[in-house]
């Protein structure tokens, strides 16, 4: 079979008529509605998997991943600010959406590992919502230090009633609440046509990144050298902690994949409303443009061979 | 049949922003408002639709003119420097002018 | 399990997060979509049952629903009249919902009931296509007497020529002459995915419930008290019905269901147009900020244990 | 260029109103009209998308004034008291002004 | 069962509600989301079938297809032009729609057939894929000769680069590159919902056809028998081709449809750009007006037992 | 509060010219635009949504007089004859002048 998952030709797809200038466009409530099932069908994954987990083994490894969460937007800030040059506001904001994960990226390596054959730790989902969070707060306080422009609790609105946190929280939570057989009767929408869901997203992804290399091409050579190397260098991060966590291989690619990923869909809402000074359009450059298809159609495999020298033994 | 005159406001900005907007201008004495979803292309680039991340909203006022400047006033304040906004006002005829 | 079936969780969901505020909404293309699929598959469903019924067998049935559907409004009226103090056209609107039925409460009381491992007559179906419409020729006899404000065709096309009137009428047609067999092979679509879209559904509705709490409180305490009061008694008379006629204990708890249940599809959009003098904020305020939720929240499980009393040998 | 000057009538109505007002509209003299969804509020509250149960519509029609006069008459008796609807009118410069 | 498969009966509601004035109808969202599913569908299955051929042995076939595609219109054009009196570009326009294919009648003839249980080469799709476009330049050079009115490259986009065009294309590429494993993870919803999802389509066609019936009274007599007769025409060339080229009984049905039918997705969209004096209301008025109801309630059946009598043998 | 004259053009053509005419727009030296989808009757008749076949799209520009009268010109050279398109100007007032 081909090196690339056929989902991931989907966005190749998009890509070409994007750079084609073809008319080609998911309409927008229709990419909304293939978001909102990815998101769900994340949330509801991970909170099946939670109902059969004992949350006391399942807490150091919280703990830890929510460390990274807050960890790497401080080791992307100053990279940003000082090495690159960039405005403060606009380095925070892009430290916050590294730190953060892409749903749509942790999809492909999910599509990716299964298509090989190879498991990973059914609970993954939960880190996905966990890592989704910690590094908008890390983001604000880098910008505001302590004085907020607005009040505290209209900002954790803002992030935590973000509808793409409303949908992977909500989804966590059903899926916890009713268990793999409540779950069972919806699953042939949420779970059946993932990948077919999953393939229609990243045509529009395709589309979208085209979209975005007009401001890449104006945000510069830094922007675009950071949207590469910074991921690889958190993956190693990522890599390393699944790794000591004592995740299978097929988890250590998932954390590595985790870490490199940026956000597009809570962190963007949420660093408009609380950080507006910050160019939303430098930071979505960066990981629409650059950053996702990197990871999707190089990084992950290159995590993946990278992690399998941490495991001689194999799996 | 007679009418009078008032201001029709006409706001564009980043979709983003309309809960907060439409509260502003309801708080500074509009009696209503009229919001319609929309695309374009400003000094803050283009703006399209799609996981209504970056889709603009064409919000129009009809009221007093005093009120008119007012809300158009506190936007500027407000959302200018950071957001992309838009706004333009003509004198337009109502009927019903009690409603506005 | 959940005393809540999973698909109620996403009800919940959507309640949780219109209270928060949260930006989360379906696009209403969406949603339309959604309630689309609902009702064809409902009708389509009724459709194919009835194919395997003789008509003879259910003509009596048919006729003892269509007249209950002409007496709840009868019922309702007086007491939000007299009792309720609204105005004439006001209580007959709200009396034509309550006589109708929701296909949102049916699709719930389906899956309470196929969870819980009860099974029904398969052909309810039929009777939620059949009790949508006689209550709106009743509510609007109510205000206009003989005297309609517009040609009756124009009306009749306005109560059979709503959406939602079509696409459950033309489901049912439809399953009818296709049988099990000529409806098999879009039924991965219409029934497989059945439980998945009424999720999808039922998270918008708690939303748009909440958007009704606004209109609810200006609409007083009366209107709240009838909208949960009237349901437990309607749906006495339906469970009475169901008893009477000799269904199942199942198909008597979704007779009793049907009964309480209030209409916000078909009903609305013919009475705006029969009788716009009727506040339509009131009737959706009652029927959807209240009971909606308290039909599948409390009611269902309420009517099922009551039921229950009625048939002492199980089954 | 030279430009000739009509009216701009818009209308912002209940959505389930399209057919109808379209219908008068038409039959009251205009040439055409251009419709597109809006949600808004106004005194009858809130009017959001949904099973487009209680969507606006904004309704424009460019044509003489007094066919707007007619228009705006016309809806004025037949909708204000029982529906939720709004109209204003503005002059406009047109080209090709016998289309309108 | 009834004569008329089941996914037609969607049409005929279509069509009967439209007659009816009902307010029904597709959200646009949702209609170009369900086409855009067929597109890919049908490019999908086209593209995994083509990685089972050898190119060198459907070579031949591909070829005689394309020559069917690029003499059609030459032989629609001059009745048109100088039988019906239409206007040069008129006559090359509504040429051009007859020489191409419709991928909803393709759909409904491949349900028929296997509602029917008759077999079919399975790589038909890639007809389809391939009757799009020669019809399309065929029309052009008939009104413009070699003189174009815009670059030839920008009228080339118009063509390859429309949205229907891409979907058919890249459909059928990704099949062909991930071939029948690679497609199988999102056949899910690609292939197991196809026909529901199709009978959503013909739903809204059933609509819209009505909706052209105002533009098909003003176009006259002479079109509505020209969009009878000559797919009836076309039917005999394409069966002929698919009898000649050893087609099976169910793919010469399926080659006679194709020729049978009009595009009313990609050609309308090129003309409207390469030949915007030519009326688009007239072609599509004969397309989806009559051609396209005529071809899956009538022309289907009609083409079906006609071929029979080509195989004697049966299949 | 001091504002300025600008013209608003308003376009109103089928959907499918969106990206030609804003290319236009813009190139004739308009400094932004807004759009919205819309459907609409015409002398070309009913234009509908729908595999956006048929769909209208809104254009409003905001820019000086003399652009607008160029690109009304433009727009009537190249499309008017083949195309559905209808346009209308107005003056309005606008903050931050310069925008425009
Ligand atoms: N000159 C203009 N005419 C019409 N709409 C405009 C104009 N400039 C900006 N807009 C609209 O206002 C939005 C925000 O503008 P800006 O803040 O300049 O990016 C744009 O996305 C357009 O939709
Ligand atoms: N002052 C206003 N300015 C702009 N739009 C308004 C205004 N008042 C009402 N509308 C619109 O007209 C619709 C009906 O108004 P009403 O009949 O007052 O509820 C509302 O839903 C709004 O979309
Ligand atoms: N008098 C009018 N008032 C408002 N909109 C119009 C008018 N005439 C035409 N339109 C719009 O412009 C589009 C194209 O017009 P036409 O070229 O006349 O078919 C129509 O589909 C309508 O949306
Ligand atoms: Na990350
Ligand atoms: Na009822
Ligand atoms: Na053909």
């Amino acid at each position: 079979m081909s090196t690339l998952d056929p989902v991931v030709l989907f966005f190749v797809l998009g890509v070409v008529a994007g750079l084609m200038r073809s008319d080609l466009r998911l309409p927008s409530a229709v990419y909304e509605f293939v978001t909102m099932l990815l998101l769900l069908a994340i949330g509801l994954k991970g909170g099946v998997e939670l109902s059969r987990q004992s949350l006391a083994t399942m807490a150091p490894q919280m703990g830890a991943v929510i460390a990274m969460g807050l960890t790497l937007p401080l080791l992307a800030y100053p990279v940003l600010h000082y090495a690159g040059k960039l405005k403060r506001a606009d380095a925070a904001s892009i430290a916050a959406h590294y730190g953060s994960v892409s749903v749509g990226t942790y999809a492909v390596v999910a599509a990716y590992l299964s298509s090989q054959g190879i498991p990973f730790e059914e609970y993954m989902p939960v880190f996905v919502v966990m890592l989704e969070i910690p590094a908008i707060f890390v983001g604000i306080l880098l910008v505001r230090g302590r004085a907020l422009q607005q009040p505290f609790s209209h900002l954790a609105r803002e992030i935590f009633l973000g509808k793409g946190v409303v949908l992977l929280i909500g989804g966590l939570l059903i899926g916890w609440i009713a268990g793999a057989d409540g779950v069972q009767p919806i699953g042939k929408l949420f779970f059946d046509l993932f990948k077919g869901i999953l393939a229609l997203f990243l045509l529009e992804m395709g589309l979208i990144t085209v979209g975005q290399l007009g401001d890449l091409r104006r945000s510069g050579l830094f922007l675009v050298a950071f949207a590469i190397v910074f991921p690889m260098f958190a993956a190693m991060i990522g890599g390393t902690l699944g790794w000591a966590l004592g995740l299978s291989l097929g988890g250590t690619v998932v954390m590595a994949t985790l870490a490199a990923s940026a956000s597009y869909i809570a962190v963007p809402a949420a660093m408009r409303m609380a950080v507006p000074e910050a160019s939303p359009s430098l930071s979505l450059a960066a990981s629409l443009g650059v950053t996702f298809p990197f990871n999707i159609l190089i990084g992950i495999p290159l995590y993946h061979s990278a992690v399998r020298l941490m495991y001689p033994e194999g799996a | 049949m007679q009418t009078e005159i008032r201001k029709l406001l006409t706001i564009v900005c980043e979709g983003q922003l309309e809960s907060r907007v439409v509260a502003d201008v309801e708080r500074l004495g509009a009696h209503g408002y009229t919001v319609t979803d929309a695309r374009g292309k400003g000094g803050r680039g283009v703006r399209d639709a799609g996981w209504d991340r970056s889709a603009n909203i064409r919000i129009e006022v009809v009221c007093e003119a005093a009120t008119a400047n007012l809300i158009a006033a506190h936007l500027r304040e407000s959302y200018y420097d950071h957001y992309a906004m838009i706004l333009f006002m003509v004198d337009v005829e109502v009927l019903r002018a009690r409603k506005f």
